[in-house]
């Protein structure tokens, strides 16, 4: 924050998509050895930005200063030769190549020419990550790392190429608590060694932690550039939302009845072979939400897998309503066992994009009395029931024959939804319910979890997101590495479980 | 509420591709219609002219003589000789019925998100069965005998594709690569079936042919003679197989299973549909309809097998053009199997006259259509994109003097 | 108790492969050199390969288990055969010299066309066009050296003309962003089409004329390489003594793809660009040009293996003489799980089979079985192989993350 | 009856001799001949060429007017055949044993025209029999193979190889007679030789010809014997890059390198020009029978030997051929100990 002329300037940029105008006018500057957070909700706009900036899109309108200069990105290359290194939130890493090899992907020490050379790369790549206290060996394959030593490899990249400016987007999305705090070390020694990073989030109390300055995007327009001191949580919030922050969901008490679920001592493997989760036992009773905390990929997904018959369970014993399951297929388990379940990727599992609404609503029912007799379908029957379905979950653009791929994320979760509890079930697993959805739908889909536990369902809650989980749990499990580490009360603090969620036993483990 | 701002950050929710093959021939088709379809057969046709040009002949009266033999004209009242058209018209909707069966063989699958390369060793195991039945069991009322054929020749056909299916349900191998596998073990499993000294040849000592069907099995020829190859009752079967498909995918629950799975197998998978077994079920049916257009070819015309026929044949692999011009649909495979046809018999030399066109090249110049066909079916968003760039750059021209 | 089995888990892996390798022995014995002439040694034999297999199916590796049941019957059955066949006959046969000059004379366009297909399917474009390609190679290879009367310039033509009509398919599967599988299929009738068109056209029904052949530097026809040293009648004479050029252009070829792509900068960004275009595409490699490239590398790779089969071995041109080759290749380069030397393995694995298909009936010809003798029943031997590798004993391959998967730059 | 008809054939096989020498346009006749190919086409390299050439020839020494139909798969062959009926040819000549049935029933629907058909024999392939406007022309393989299997043998023997060799495509009769002829005439002239055979159970791809043949000549085979069309020019290329004769077949095959050691020639042109012949000139047709083609009317015959061959072992072969002609050698139709 010493020199005056900033080490990347953008005037007034503004990139426009067909329906939309994803960036308006937008100016942001960047000094050298500055954090600048760029804030703002799903949608307002950050990444388009941060997209134009590293040469993936071309803005409408504007200009890029680089320390002085007028530049144009046409392409990524562009960006990197200029010394704009960026970490993007999905990792731009190669599962099967090695570290070494992602790092100096199209900047290769060279032999002869023409070969790569390998020695050379490991190398300097031990020696980059020896400078900034990095743990990571240079033949490991990516796959076999962990999502907090991935996320280092792309900032290794970015310090390979020599970049002084760089782009976080999202970083600490993927990580644990404990990963994050690394990352935030990671970053102040970057920026003691003279980076200057931009640091896109939509977590508030980050930003206060790590950045300088703050600019606060909202709908494609800049709202604010701030620095952070004197900035507070509710300040930022405020002009991140521009309304009055979300509502809690109002919660009645739990009166919880005969366990419904009883999972114990579980064991999965995933398609690998690799043992996901190990030994989990818990149990969901009728009229409550259970919710499972933690960190994407330590075995939610192989849980709720063998619980809906995905997958079958290396060991172990799931008994719905009193009944045991032992190899369950899909269908029994929604058949006869009467477990409804909300996929956590509604666009590649809940629904058949292609499919029509009322096909969508039938695609457990279709094989059943009336949709169908002995294998003969009735397509009048089907839109007859989508009708109702669609006005009683108020689905919102299209009629029964709309196809699903054409309606909005909310209205596609709402046809989830209404698919699976209409089919009145006595279980309900929810997986990241809510996950991509606007304010507006998040708080249908809250409601109708409530509402259903009211009804005295069994729902069992899978979220990464906290908040989420401790505003509708009646009970919160903890899970790390395929282990249930901890029970929680919703009057737990994100702290605590957060700490569980890194995988620290106790207190005393972390300080 | 919120609900109307459109995302594009984080998932972009509206616009994720489809996953699987069918699923984005779909997406295409359903955004295509039927003209794109024609024209991408306009364009094909124009850009196979350009060859025709290129190679010192004249394209448009090359077109003409190729349509004045397949028969097409006799639809036409009063147009050209009128028994010549009508015995070209059998011959052309002859081919064209055992191309309709092999493009609904292609489609069955593709609407299951698999690609069928197998269409030819299916036809070749109905072929097999057909003429094994219907060389036998002399004795057998007619009507009785050409049942049993058909039906044994679906279910060859059905078994043949199902090993793929099988194979795609249990070890995950590529149907592509097994199918075409099973195509050549077909073909040199007939060779040895029929050829010199095989368990099935026929009652001529030397030659490689297989038994003649006996004559009440026989197909009824409806339109012609029959000792010249009229036009048989087949075609009947084959325009009913045609609503047997519509049937199938619309009107049955094992429809409906293939087409969730086809357009993604994960979400169906996930909706309780037994994906495997929707993979071996849908190859099952697909290759009965390809089987089915082998007992036609055996009971309408063929009435026996001969090896070097077997090696000879493409009605399989026509099939494949068929179902993608036909984009996948009854209706489409109807029109899609009859131009096809029509261009088999057009270029044949019996019809083509040399001074116009060499009818040894005319067969090639087919080839090349359908290659043209395909790959503007596979272009399919490029034809549209430039017809609508067409469309709009005539549309303002007129209206600018207003 | 799961310690227990993860000490199990070896020795029913040894098992398992003890159990294929005694099927194939039981086999081998019933051929030269050691010629058992007795049935019961291949049966008893394969029946301890098959309950070796039996036994690890049922304690869970049901592919290694299931190979070797298949190798055990496959043991049980060809052993018999072969004792059913004259000993003179299965002598002649199994000239192992001659079979593997055959053997390799039938891999060798195999192992162009696959090695073409990796450079493609490894840019992440699934090139089902090799057939195509390969046929349009070997087309324009005898035109161009018929036209110029070269033989080198006739194989550089017919590169040239693979990687145009691989241009093709680059065109469509990269920028138009067609469906790969429909547009390869376009490719390979086209091919079909324009070669028959112009072989029509050019040679009418005459055939293409004899090229002359021989000479490295006027020759219209690729030559043979004689190694000095090598005696006609020695076994390394007989298989390698006299290759034609193309052949020892395969091996360089396999060594030269090998080196680039896992070798070379090129070939690290050729694979990156197949995994994960958008990450390639991050730090700056042109996805487009990459793939592009490759493509055509493919199509030219395809090519040669057509020129080998037309101005290499035959010396004349047919329609369709490519006859599904493409097809195997493409099977070679999946059974090699995308690798070079695994396609290459694979591409000799069909090769010899081929091969011995062609050669066993003789051998019949004054054994009680002498129906086999004019029998094309052996032939369905390499599909049926290439059948039970892609269907699993294998394993199953896994294809670059990107294959098939147009890339939407942003 | 058939010999009958075969022996006046001997007289037109004259003519064409003669009529070769002059070659003046004769007056155009008002008779129409029509060829039907079957799926391999007029670019063959076989009897399908040939039967094309015989066409040509009668076209320009006879004036007949001609058109030839190819078929590009089995649907083709009735209605080729049919069509020709209809556009009033007087004959119609259809080539190869796959349209036996095709013209069995187009002779059937036209009883007014008349039919001919190559390598078809009107008395043992047509199981319901067959009807009078149809005539056979087949061929004396196994004599012309006896020939040169006989020079062969010769061949072998001088050279000092074990073995000589023949490579089918399908196995179909006239495949399986050359072959029987060539191995009992190997045997003839070199009583110890080994005789291999092999097919490619293709007709067209020379690469499976060319291995079967190398194979052969890794096992010690002296000649090759190519009886396989299209596919065995592979087998005659193989023969020359191992230095080894090749016999050519069906056609005189001596100009496709300079390693042909003779060919057995089936003369499908003289064949198809006969038979044309016979119906314009003398009106002579051989009704629900056949024309037989033999060494002895010539319709099968050796073709150029090689100038690298002793001219002692031609004048033997030549008097073996001239044994051949005269009847004095009953030469098997079928392999010893199935041999082929």
């Amino acid at each position: 924050m010493t020199d005056s002329t900033p080490v990347l300037e953008l005037r007034g940029i503004t990139k426009r998509f067909p329906s939309i105008v994803a960036n308006d006018s937008i100016d942001f500057d960047l000094a050298k050895g500055e954090v600048h957070a760029l804030l703002g909700e799903n949608g307002a706009g950050k990444s388009t930005l941060m997209n134009v900036l590293y040469g993936l899109y071309g803005a409408d309108e504007g200009e890029i200063l680089l320390n002085g200069a007028p530049v144009k990105f046409s392409s990524p290359k562009d960006a990197i030769t200029r010394g704009i290194g960026m970490v993007h939130q999905h990792f731009m890493l190669i599962p099967v190549m090695t570290v070494a090899e992602n790092i100096v992907l199209a900047d290769e020490p060279r032999k002869g020419g023409i070969f790569l050379d390998h020695a050379a790369a490991n190398a300097r790549v031990r020696e980059l990550a020896a400078k900034f206290r990095f743990d990571i060996d240079p033949d490991t394959r990516v796959e076999r790392l962990t999502v907090g030593q991935q996320q280092r490899v792309e900032i290794l990249k970015a310090l390979y190429r020599r970049a002084d400016v760089l782009i976080l987007d999202e970083p600490t999305a993927v990580l644990t608590p404990q990963e994050a705090l690394d990352l935030f070390r990671i970053l102040s020694e970057l920026k003691a060694d003279g980076m200057s990073i931009i640091f896109i989030s939509h977590k508030l109390h980050e930003v206060l932690e790590i950045a300088d300055r703050v600019s606060v995007l909202r709908r494609g327009k800049l709202v604010e550039t701030i620095p952070v001191a004197g900035a507070t949580e509710e300040s930022l919030a405020q002009a991140m939302v521009g309304r009055a922050v979300l509502l809690q969901v109002e919660k009645t008490p739990h009166s919880p009845g005969a366990p419904l679920v009883q999972v114990d001592d579980l064991y999965v493997r995933d398609d690998r072979g690799i043992e996901k989760v190990k030994g989990v036992s818990f149990e969901v009773r009728a009229g409550e939400i259970v919710g499972i905390a933690g960190v994407d990929n330590n075995g939610q997904t192989q849980l709720i897998d063998a619980l809906t018959g995905l997958r079958s369970p290396e060991s172990g014993s799931i008994v719905i309503d009193g009944e045991a399951y032992d190899n369950p297929t899909p269908k029994v388990m929604t058949d006869v066992a009467g477990v409804g379940h909300i996929p956590e990727d509604r666009q590649h599992r809940g629904l058949v994009l292609d499919f029509s609404i009322a096909e969508n609503l039938a695609l457990h029912d279709y094989r059943h009395e009336p949709q169908s007799t002995r294998g003969w379908l009735y397509p009048g029957r089907l839109v007859a029931s989508a009708r109702r379905l669609i006005t009683e979950f108020d689905i919102r653009g299209g009629g029964p024959s709309t196809a699903a791929g054409a309606l909005s994320g909310g209205n596609q979760q709402k046809v989830i939804l209404a698919r699976e509890i209409s089919r009145d079930p006595k279980v309900l697993i929810a997986a990241q319910p809510t996950r991509g959805l606007d304010v507006g739908a998040i708080e249908f889909v809250h409601r109708r979890l409530m509402s259903e536990r009211d009804e005295g369902r069994a729902i069992l809650l899978v979220s990464l997101e906290l908040e989420e989980i401790l505003s509708l749990s009646d009970r919160i499990l903890v899970m790390f590495e395929g282990q249930i580490v901890g029970e929680y009360t919703p009057a737990a603090t994100p702290e605590e479980l957060g700490l569980a969620m890194a995988g620290a036993s106790s207190h005393e483990a972390v300080a | 509420m919120s609900e109307q701002t459109p995302k594009l950050e984080s998932g972009s929710d509206m616009n994720v591709a489809p996953t699987t093959f069918a699923g984005k021939l779909t997406e295409r088709f359903n955004s295509a219609g039927a003209i794109s379809a024609v024209v991408t057969t306009i364009i094909a046709f124009f850009m196979a002219g350009i060859v025709v040009l290129a190679t010192g002949h004249n394209p448009l009266s090359t077109y003409r003589a190729i349509f004045d033999g397949t028969g097409l004209a006799w639809l036409i009242p009063g147009y050209g000789d009128r028994s010549a058209g009508a015995e070209n018209l059998q011959q052309t909707l002859l081919v064209a019925t055992p191309l309709m069966l092999t493009g609904l063989a292609l489609a069955f699958a593709f609407r299951c998100g698999m690609f069928n390369i197998g269409g030819q060793g299916q036809y070749l195991a109905g072929q097999t069965v057909a003429v094994l039945v219907g060389s036998s069991w002399a004795g057998m009322a007619g009507p009785m005998h050409i049942v049993l054929a058909v039906l044994l020749a679906g279910l060859a056909g059905a078994l043949w594709a199902g090993i793929a299916g099988f194979l795609k349900a249990t070890t995950g191998a590529h149907e592509v690569i097994s199918t075409i596998m099973l195509n050549w073990i077909a073909i040199w499993v007939a060779d040895y079936f029929f050829g010199l000294n095989g368990p099935f040849q026929g009652p001529v000592q030397f030659n490689p042919i297989s038994s003649d069907i006996v004559s009440n099995t026989h197909l009824y020829v409806f339109w012609g003679n029959p000792l010249l190859q009229g036009l048989d009752i087949g075609f009947f079967i084959a325009i009913a197989m045609l609503v047997v498909y519509w049937l199938i995918l619309n009107r049955t629950t094992l429809g409906f299973e293939v087409r969730a799975v086809g357009y993604n197998p994960e979400a169906a998978r996930y909706g309780g549909i037994n994906v495997r077994r929707s993979y071996f079920m849908a190859m099952a049916v697909s290759g009965m309809f390809a089987g089915l257009a082998g007992a036609v070819d055996i009971l309408g015309w063929q009435f026996h097998l001969a090896t070097p026929d077997i090696h000879a044949s493409s009605i399989g692999f026509l099939g494949i053009a068929v179902a993608l011009l036909g984009r996948n649909t009854a209706i489409g495979v109807f029109f899609a199997s009859i131009l096809f046809g029509a261009l088999t018999i057009g270029t044949s030399t019996r019809q083509l006259d040399p001074s116009v066109f060499d009818p040894a090249l005319a067969s090639n110049l087919t080839l090349i259509i359908q290659g043209l066909v395909v790959l503007f079916v596979g272009a399919d968003l490029v034809v549209l994109g430039l017809w609508y760039k067409l469309r709009r750059s005539l549309a303002p021209s007129r209206k600018a003097p207003a | 108790m799961n310690v227990a089995a993860r000490i199990l888990q070896p020795s029913v892996k040894v098992t398992g492969i003890a159990g294929i390798l005694i099927g194939l022995l039981a086999f081998w014995l019933a051929l030269p050199p050691a010629l058992v002439r007795t049935p019961v040694i291949p049966v008893i034999l394969g029946i301890v390969a098959v309950a070796a297999g039996i036994s690890v199916v049922t304690r869970g590796h049901l592919r290694l288990g299931y190979g070797a049941v298949v190798a055990g019957v496959l043991g049980i059955v060809l052993g018999l055969l072969a004792i059913q066949s004259g000993e003179t006959h299965l002598r002649m046969v199994f000239t192992w010299g001659g079979l593997l000059a055959a053997t390799l004379s039938y891999a060798t366009p195999l192992t162009f066309a696959a090695l073409g297909g990796m450079f493609s399917e490894r840019s992440g474009v699934v090139n089902i066009a090799l057939e195509g390609m390969m046929l349009v190679g070997a087309f324009f290879a005898v035109w161009g050296a018929d036209v110029t009367g070269n033989w080198m310039l006739g194989l550089l033509i017919g590169m040239g003309m693979g990687g145009l009509f691989a241009l093709i398919h680059a065109i469509w599967a990269i920028h138009f962003r067609a469906d790969q599988i429909v547009g390869g299929t376009a490719i390979n009738f086209l091919a079909l089409g324009v070669t028959g068109y112009f072989f029509i056209q050019i040679y009418g029904n005459d055939g293409t004329p004899d090229l002359t052949s021989g000479s490295w530097f006027t020759g219209e026809s690729i030559p043979n390489v004689n190694i000095p040293g090598l005696g006609r009648d020695s076994f390394f004479g007989q298989v390698i003594g006299g290759l034609n050029l193309m052949i020892w252009l395969s091996i360089v070829a396999l060594i030269v793809s090998y080196v680039v792509l896992f070798r070379t900068a090129i070939g690290l960004r050729i694979r990156a660009v197949g995994e994960h275009p958008r990450a390639a595409d991050t730090v700056g490699i042109d996805v487009y040009k990459t793939r592009y490239a490759a493509v055509i590398v493919s199509g030219m790779l395809a090519a040669m293996g057509g020129a080998y089969l037309s101005i290499g071995f035959v010396h004349s041109f047919n329609q369709n003489m490519t006859e599904g080759r493409g097809f195997i290749a493409l099977a070679a380069l999946i059974f090699g799980k995308w690798r070079p030397f695994g396609a290459f393995a694979a591409a000799l694995l069909f090769g010899f089979s081929s091969a011995l298909a062609q050669q066993i009936p003789p051998a019949y010809s004054d054994s009680s079985l002498s129906v086999l003798s004019s029998s094309s029943l052996f032939l369905i031997l390499p599909y049926v192989l290439t059948l039970i590798a892609v269907a699993g004993v294998i394993g199953r391959s896994v294809a670059p993350a990107a294959d098939g998967r147009p890339y939407v730059k942003q | 009856m058939a010999l009958a008809c075969a022996a006046l054939s001997i007289v037109a096989l004259t003519a064409v001799a003669a009529s070769q020498a002059k070659s003046s346009k004769p007056a155009a006749v008002n008779y129409k001949v029509g060829l039907v190919t079957d799926i391999g086409g007029l670019n063959d390299r076989g009897f399908n060429h040939l039967a094309y050439v015989g066409l040509q020839r009668a076209a320009a020494q006879l004036g007949v007017q001609v058109k030839v139909l190819t078929s590009t798969g089995a649907n083709d062959y009735v209605p080729n055949l049919s069509s020709l009926a209809k556009d009033g040819y007087n004959l119609i000549i259809g080539v190869g044993f796959l349209q036996e049935q095709a013209i069995q029933q187009v002779a059937k629907a036209f009883p007014n025209t008349k039919f001919a058909g190559v390598d078809m024999n009107a008395e043992t392939d047509f199981q319901g029999g067959i009807s009078k406007n149809f005539e056979g022309l087949i061929f004396a393989e196994n004599e012309v193979g006896y020939e040169v299997g006989y020079l062969a043998g010769l061949e072998a023997k001088r050279l000092g190889k074990t073995a000589v060799s023949s490579v089918g495509g399908i196995p179909v009769p006239p495949v399986v007679r050359y072959i029987a002829g060539f191995q009992a005439g190997a045997k003839a002239a070199f009583p110890g030789v080994k005789t291999l055979n092999g097919y490619s159970q293709d007709f067209v791809a020379q690469d499976k010809c060319k291995n079967v043949a190398l194979s052969q000549l890794a096992q010690g085979s002296a000649v090759v014997f190519q009886v396989a069309g299209g596919c065995g020019l592979g087998a005659l290329d193989a023969a020359k890059e191992k230095g080894a004769w090749g016999i050519g077949v069906d056609a005189d095959q001596y100009y496709v390198n300079n390693r042909v050691l003779t060919s057995a020639q089936k003369k499908v042109d003289v064949a198809v020009y006969t038979s044309i012949l016979n119906q314009v000139k003398r009106n002579v047709f051989a009704g629900g029978s056949n024309l037989l083609f033999n060494a002895k009317n010539g319709g099968v015959g050796l073709g150029k030997i090689n100038a690298g061959v002793p001219a002692a072992e031609v004048a033997k072969t030549k008097a073996v051929a001239w044994q051949v002609h005269q009847g004095k050698v009953m030469v098997p139709t079928t392999c010893a100990n199935k041999g082929c």
